[in-house]
């Protein structure tokens, strides 16, 4: 078992930082501060622990606080554990227009989880977001880095039915 | 002719025999005394008696400590002083009331937030000894145990109208 | 300056300014949460909206910057709309609890509510629910009631330097915190309990113990540091139940230092003496008064009759009023001694208090914001003198340079912008190595003693490389410095308390004379100032160690505990202990004093007496008594008016404090000593290990060490010294080992810390202890107690 | 010698026979006023003390004997005592004369009303010697005040007095009742009705009862001349104030109610229907009818002011009186039946 208290930017993680830095003014580290985020996200597993947060405020040599407040503030940033991978469902109007609501329940009834909660084997977690800005092409689902969109549940199913195939 | 008549009516001593008629109508009339400790007349839910602190059903006391009471006291009579408890809460550690200073008012029960100053319909008490005027927390605790069941009747009986 | 219209009220501002400003220097009221006239603007409450005309929406007062001819009307429908709409927003999530809340009765949320809240809300679901945070000792957090106004957070960002509080969360998740479990680490936290418009951060030592209206507010001075923040206290049946600031924007703004707000809690500490008492035959024994004042005349008088002139000393603190120092040292020089010493910590009885110099260097308080180049000398200014190091990070904010020649890296909450970090006993050849720089060799010929430090080089500052360094970083301090225009000295207490004090103070007027700098000395204490223009001190070069080695007969302490507040205290424990007869006038009483003395006279501290207080700046301040004093405890000036009367001395007829205080000069007499620079003779250069006596924040003096929230606060020092792990490793210490320290018998064991931002040899040693109290003859003995300590293993 | 001492003892048995019921009514009296207040003032009064409150005066009695007697320290001790001796002295020695029947009186003396004028009139020497005594300015007060009061009400009393001998030709007050036989209209309320109203007027006045008790005054001078006085040297002045009310209500049924005379006398079925009721119980009901209207009185009006007590006494009774000796006088000479054949 991992132990989440402790937490270490590894050497390429601190490149990848560093070239995020570089765009930004000397004194200016904070500016980078998102981009670390997603860095240190991904280095210690889809979520961000304290010590991972925390090692991004000495990295970045800012208040570890200004760290907790953009980390908990943004939705992509998970504070716990989460699956392998993560389904973010709009649920906002125009979503809900284009029945949102059916695609939400299909996927929960699918992976007997409700939201915010992750599946058994560790493959998926479920997540309620605000509109993700695709409204054209609603219901949309955000799984990972990559966008669903005119969503039925047969749709889903293959969807799902993929992503387990690939593990 | 009026000065003459108000003469004649002076010297006749009109007004006294009327004022004598006035109290011999009422040393004839029917008594309305009620004879006390045997007869009492019906209290009014709303009746202002001797004070009592009260108590949740789970035993808990109600009083917070925000001394609204104390505030709202007009003759002072109230003297509080508070503290954190041990788990936290806000309570009270001194909860006095003088009750020669009390005026029964009736304010305090009016400003408590939580129903927990009341005035109980018990005015039958006295005192046989310097200092037993005032009346300590755990005594009002204790005559709150005592009436709550009357306690809580007049204030549900007097729910309605407030 | 343009003028804009405000209610159909012509107001003046300056351009830039904001509407609400404008509003509130007319008194028109408007509502307001997130503002603070201190603070940056956040327009994050929306309570403040007000309508201007040619707007289409209200817009909020405190984030509107003002146009010329702008016409502002605050209570129109429109506007109040606006401010109800807000209002009922606000309350939404916030608990109905003002029954249980420290706020009740002083809150801007409840005063507002009654104006604009509706009193019956619409809002049925359930209300959101913060968890409460733990932020130590000073704070009690009621976050529920939070209404995210953020004047806590930006406080601590702009104000106190302290960036640990922060808005977690978002939408309706939103909370004010520190996120992970953190105490506030800040001298001056206590100002959120303030700020906060809510109940939110309220005082923990004041928690439940009583509500606004039944609070008596008295004006007074605190008494622990020498800025003379002005507060209020407030009582409430003859008890001070808690301190605030008031505002007084030349010393203190709105501030008031934790050690200022929370020293009242150790006012009736256990140890308060609250009868006079005096030792027969071995035996305390409680007296009234005549027997116990009797007595003290008694013996004092039969010391000066039998042993002759300057046999009696006092000893008396400098956080005294300037009343008693001035009755104190009259009744003393009436016993025909001149032995009265105020100046606790210091070594060098040649450093000239500031009254004695020309007035045009010394800087004000207010000016310390608007220097371009603060130079800090042997200064921990953040903790001895919290407020002001509030005003140099605002200096420092606004562009000042700071740079500080310390015996260690403080961690100051601002930047600095050069530093030279050397042990004490180099400070003089680092300067020396600055004057130089600016002279030429003959006028060096007039500085025999520095000229004498840098022929010594070799001796004095070990090592080429370090004499290298610490040359270079002169080199930078001396260039951003000059460039500054309006430049500011400030010697601190370490400095002070240095035995070259002296030769530090000339080296830094002969500076302040070159750059026309500015110049503040912190003394310790809240009246050092003052003590000087009483007279309280003696009028030879003597310090109060000399005091100590002069083994006198009778010993006087006034408000002072020697062990823990003087320097050298095991030499002052010897004397005491060997002196026939021992007074303590005192407020609390020690397991130490019963020991030593003889008398224990039981005074009133400040929350109970009146009388005036001299601050750094040289302003004289009245305080008030803000409670009778606590049994039968008197003001100590009452005590030396009976004693000077029953010793029939002239001039102690005075019925009250008042009359003393024109007596008192407001000028001190010329130095007494001659030609400045020839006066000195180079101290010798010790080898080994230097002890760096310091005192603690909080253990500055009687009252605060007995303050007990301060002694559980996250700043509070413990008793370990420290060292420079290098020098650790060098003597063979680990860190966190425990250490027996040995010196003319006394025995002690400490615990040894290595911090890597000391300076090398240096042993920052904390005071204020009684663990530490365990050392006290003159230079050369710390490396002996290294030696027995080696030779121990 | 025997004798003598016969006739000693019977006078002392006489005086007791007289004084131990006059003590008795005083008690009741007491009681009887207190519940007559209360039923005027819609109450039932004094009720527990005893069946229906009748043992309230004894109960009042024991405790006034119990308490303390507290003699100021700056007042005169002699007088002090003296002073409620006096005043119940008077007031008990004033019923020598009182004919309660026929031939039924202690001393049957020629001068009787000037006596019991002049005793009436030592009264206020008790009152006076209170108030002096007592070195209290509350209690000079109420003494100035009732010898102002007394001196004033005498005068009217006196000529109302005059009428009544006038026209019984004598003082002697068996004689006075005797010459009212005939019936309730031969008595003299009737021929001198003014005289008989000034007459009451005046004896409410001398004894200080309301409307006239300025003497006491609770509201501006706490109690008057006895506000020193406690325990029984107080009921003693208590005793004396009661003593005097009935002894004044004793005279108005002699001088103008006709004594002990039956009012049905020479009345034909009446007359004789009544004529076996002995004559003290006719005595006894007129005096109780005016006990009654004292107590009627003080029920109905306030306490007049000083002022106003010294205007009714001097403008309104003197002159009243002083036209009704004169019509007297002609109602004498012209012999008007059937008063004065």
């Amino acid at each position: 078992m991992k132990d989440d208290s402790i937490f270490e930017l590894s050497p390429q993680d601190k490149t990848a930082i560093d070239t995020w830095l570089a765009q930004y003014p000397a004194d200016q580290k904070r500016s980078a501060l998102i981009p670390a985020l997603h860095i240190a996200q991904k280095a210690n597993g889809g979520w961000l622990s304290e010590a991972a947060m925390k090692a991004v405020a000495v990295y970045l040599d800012l208040p570890q606080i200004q760290v907790f407040e953009v980390a908990t503030f943004y939705s992509m940033f998970e504070l716990a554990p989460v699956g392998k991978h993560t389904l973010c469902v709009c649920t906002n109007v125009s979503c809900l227009l284009s029945g949102s609501d059916e695609i939400v329940s299909h996927l929960k009834k699918r992976l007997r989880i409700d939201f915010n909660e992750t599946t058994e084997n560790q493959q998926f977690t479920l997540k309620e977001v605000e509109c993700l800005g695709a409204c054209v092409e609603a219901p949309v689902l955000r799984v990972d880095e990559a966008f669903h969109t005119h969503l039925t549940p047969e749709k889903i199913d293959a969807l799902l039915a993929e992503l387990e195939k690939k593990g | 002719m009026r000065s003459l008549k108000e003469i004649v009516k002076s010297f006749m001593l009109w007004e006294l025999l009327v004022g004598l008629k006035l109290t011999g109508r009422y040393v004839l009339s029917k008594k309305i005394t009620i004879q006390y400790p045997e007869e009492t007349t019906p209290i009014s839910p709303r009746f202002r008696g001797l004070h009592a602190l009260r108590r949740y059903p789970n035993g808990e006391e109600r009083c917070i400590a925000c001394k609204l009471c104390e505030a709202v006291c007009p003759a002072l009579a109230i003297t509080i002083e508070s503290a954190p408890r041990e788990d936290g809460s806000r309570r009270t550690t001194r909860y006095d009331i003088d009750l020669f200073k009390c005026i029964y008012c009736g304010f305090c029960e009016e400003s408590c937030p939580v129903d927990s100053i009341v005035e109980t319909h018990w005015s039958q008490y006295h005192f046989e000894h310097r200092g037993e005027n005032i009346m300590t927390k755990p005594m009002l605790l204790a005559i709150g145990d005592r009436y709550e069941a009357e306690i809580a009747k007049a204030r549900a009986e007097d729910a309605p109208y407030r | 300056m343009i003028e804009i219209e405000i209610d159909g009220q012509k107001v003046e501002a300056e351009p830039g300014s904001m509407i609400i400003e404008a509003a509130d220097k007319v008194g028109i009221k408007i509502p307001r949460f997130c503002y603070h006239k201190k603070l940056s603007v956040a327009a994050n409450c929306r309570m403040c909206l007000v309508a201007v005309e040619k707007s289409r929406k209200p817009l909020p007062a405190c984030a509107t910057p003002i146009t010329d001819g702008m016409v502002v009307k605050t209570r129109t429908a429109e506007a109040l709309a606006a401010q109800k709409a807000v209002m009922e927003f606000l309350l939404i999530n916030h608990p109905l609890d003002c029954p249980i809340c420290d706020q009740g009765g002083e809150c801007e949320l409840q005063d507002v509510a009654m104006g604009y809240g509706k009193d019956v809300s619409r809002f049925t679901e359930g209300k959101r629910v913060i968890k409460d945070k733990n932020l130590g000792s000073l704070i009690a957090t009621d976050m529920t009631r939070c209404i995210l106004c953020t004047r806590c957070v930006r406080f601590g960002e702009e104000i106190a330097g302290i960036v640990e509080m922060g808005v977690t969360g978002r939408g309706e998740a939103s909370e004010v915190g520190t996120y992970v479990e953190e105490h506030l680490i800040s001298e001056v936290s206590g100002n959120i309990i303030d700020l906060c418009p809510v109940g939110a951060l309220t005082s923990k030592p004041f928690r439940f113990k009583a509500r606004a209206w039944e609070l008596n507010q008295h004006t007074s001075i605190a008494p622990h540091d020498p800025l003379g923040a002005n507060i209020y206290i407030h009582t409430r049946n003859g008890d001070v139940m808690r301190v605030v600031p008031k505002e007084c924007e030349s010393i203190n703004e709105t501030w008031a230092s934790d050690r200022d707000r929370f020293s009242y809690t150790g006012l009736n500490a256990e140890d308060r003496l609250l009868k006079p008492m005096v030792k027969a035959h071995g035996e305390w024994q409680e007296c009234d008064w005549s027997l116990a004042l009797s007595t003290v005349h008694k013996q004092l008088e039969n010391i000066h009759q039998h042993c002759g002139e300057d046999r009696i000393a006092a000893v008396v603190s400098p956080n005294l009023s300037s009343e008693e120092l001035y009755l104190a040292q009259k009744y003393l020089r009436g016993l025909e001694s001149h032995y009265i010493e105020h100046r606790l910590q210091q070594v060098d009885p040649q450093f000239i208090p500031t009254p004695l110099l020309a007035r045009e260097r010394q800087a004000s308080i207010a000016e310390v914001e608007d220097m371009d180049a603060i130079f800090l000398v042997g200064c921990d200014i953040q903790r001895e003198v919290p407020l002001l190091g509030l005003r140099v990070r605002k200096a420092s904010l606004q562009g000042a340079n700071i740079l500080s020649l310390n015996p260690l890296d403080f961690h100051f909450n601002f930047e600095q912008k050069a530093q030279c970090i050397v042990s004490m006993q180099t400070f003089l050849f680092a300067l020396a190595v600055w004057i130089q720089s600016e002279l030429k060799a003959e006028e060096l010929k007039e500085w025999p003693v520095l000229d004498q430090l840098i022929k010594q080089d070799v001796d004095y500052c070990g090592h080429p490389d370090e004499r290298a360094l610490i040359q270079a970083q002169i080199e930078s301090i001396r260039k951003v410095f000059v460039a500054g225009r309006q430049k500011l000295i400030i010697m601190g207490a370490l400095a002070i308390n240095d035995p070259q004090a002296s030769l530090i103070q000339q080296a830094l007027l002969w500076l302040a004379e070159r750059y026309d700098a500015k110049l503040i000395f912190l003394l310790a204490g809240a009246n050092q100032h003052g003590a000087v223009l009483a007279g309280a001190m003696p009028e030879q070069a003597m310090s109060i160690v000399d005091l100590w080695h002069a083994k006198l007969p009778a010993y006087l302490l006034v408000n002072v505990e020697p062990e823990l507040d003087c320097t050298h205290p095991a030499l002052a424990l010897k004397a005491l202990h060997d002196a026939s007869c021992v007074v303590v006038m005192t407020a609390f009483v020690t397991e130490k004093m019963l020991e030593y003395a003889d008398v224990l006279l039981p005074i009133a501290p400040f929350s109970e007496y009146a009388g005036t207080l001299v601050n750094l700046e040289g302003k004289r301040q009245a305080f008030n008594a803000a409670v009778h004093p606590q049994g039968e405890a008197r003001p100590a000036w009452k005590i030396f008016r009976v004693l000077g009367q029953l010793a029939q001395m002239p001039g102690f007829d005075y019925d009250t404090w008042t009359e003393i205080t024109p007596d008192i000069p407001t000028e001190a007499s010329k130095a007494p000593l001659s030609s400045l620079t020839e006066r000195y003779r180079l101290p010798q250069r010790q080898a080994g290990l230097q002890l760096l006596p310091y005192w603690p924040l909080y253990r500055s003096d009687p009252l605060v060490r007995r303050a007990d929230p301060l002694q559980r606060c996250a700043l509070s020092a413990d008793p370990v010294i420290a060292l420079h792990p290098e020098t650790a490793a060098h003597y063979g210490f680990k860190a966190n080992e425990a250490v027996s320290w040995q010196q003319e018998g006394h025995v002690a064991t400490l615990i040894v810390k290595t911090d890597p931002s000391l300076s090398l040899d240096t042993v920052y040693w904390p005071m204020g202890f009684s663990e530490t109290a365990c050392w006290g003859a003159l230079a050369p003995l710390v490396l002996e107690r290294m030696r027995a300590l080696e030779e121990n293993e | 010698m025997i004798d003598l001492l016969i006739a000693l003892v019977w006078i002392v048995l006489k005086i007791l026979l007289i004084a131990l019921p006059l003590l008795g009514a005083v008690a009741y009296m007491t009681l009887a006023e207190r519940k007559i207040l209360a039923y005027a003032h819609v109450r039932i009064g004094p009720n527990r003390v005893g069946f229906a409150g009748l043992l309230q005066p004894l109960a009042d009695g024991l405790k006034l004997f119990f308490k303390e007697i507290i003699i100021p320290s700056k007042a005169n001790p002699v007088v002090f005592v003296l002073a409620p001796i006096v005043s119940f002295a008077t007031a008990a020695a004033a019923w020598a004369v009182i004919p309660f029947d026929e031939g039924w009186v202690l001393a049957n003396v020629n001068a009787g009303l000037l006596y019991v004028l002049a005793l009436t009139s030592l009264g206020v020497y008790g009152i006076l010697m209170a108030g002096w005594s007592s070195n209290s300015k509350y209690a000079l007060f109420g003494a100035m005040r009732s010898a102002a009061q007394v001196v004033s009400y005498e005068i009217a009393m006196g000529f109302a007095l005059v009428g009544v001998l006038m026209a019984a030709d004598s003082t002697n007050l068996q004689d006075i009742v005797l010459r009212q036989q005939g019936g309730l209209w031969h008595w003299y309320w009737l021929p001198l009705l003014p005289l008989f109203v000034v007459y009451w007027i005046s004896g409410v006045a001398e004894t200080n009862r309301a409307p006239f008790d300025m003497a006491e005054g609770e509201a501006e001078i706490v109690a008057g001349f006895h506000v020193e006085y406690s325990g029984m040297s107080f009921a003693i002045f208590f005793l004396a104030e009661y003593a005097n009310m009935i002894l004044i209500s004793a005279l108005a049924s002699v001088l103008f109610l006709g004594g002990w005379l039956s009012p049905f006398e020479g009345i034909p079925v009446l007359g004789s229907l009544f004529s076996f009721v002995p004559g003290i119980i006719w005595f006894f009901a007129k005096m109780a009818f005016f006990l009654f209207l004292y107590v009627w009185l003080r029920a109905t009006l306030p306490r007049y002011r000083y002022d106003q007590i010294m205007y009714l006494g001097w403008k309104v009774l003197i002159p009243v009186t002083i036209v009704w000796i004169v019509v007297t006088g002609l109602l004498i000479e012209w012999r008007v039946a059937p008063w004065f054949i």
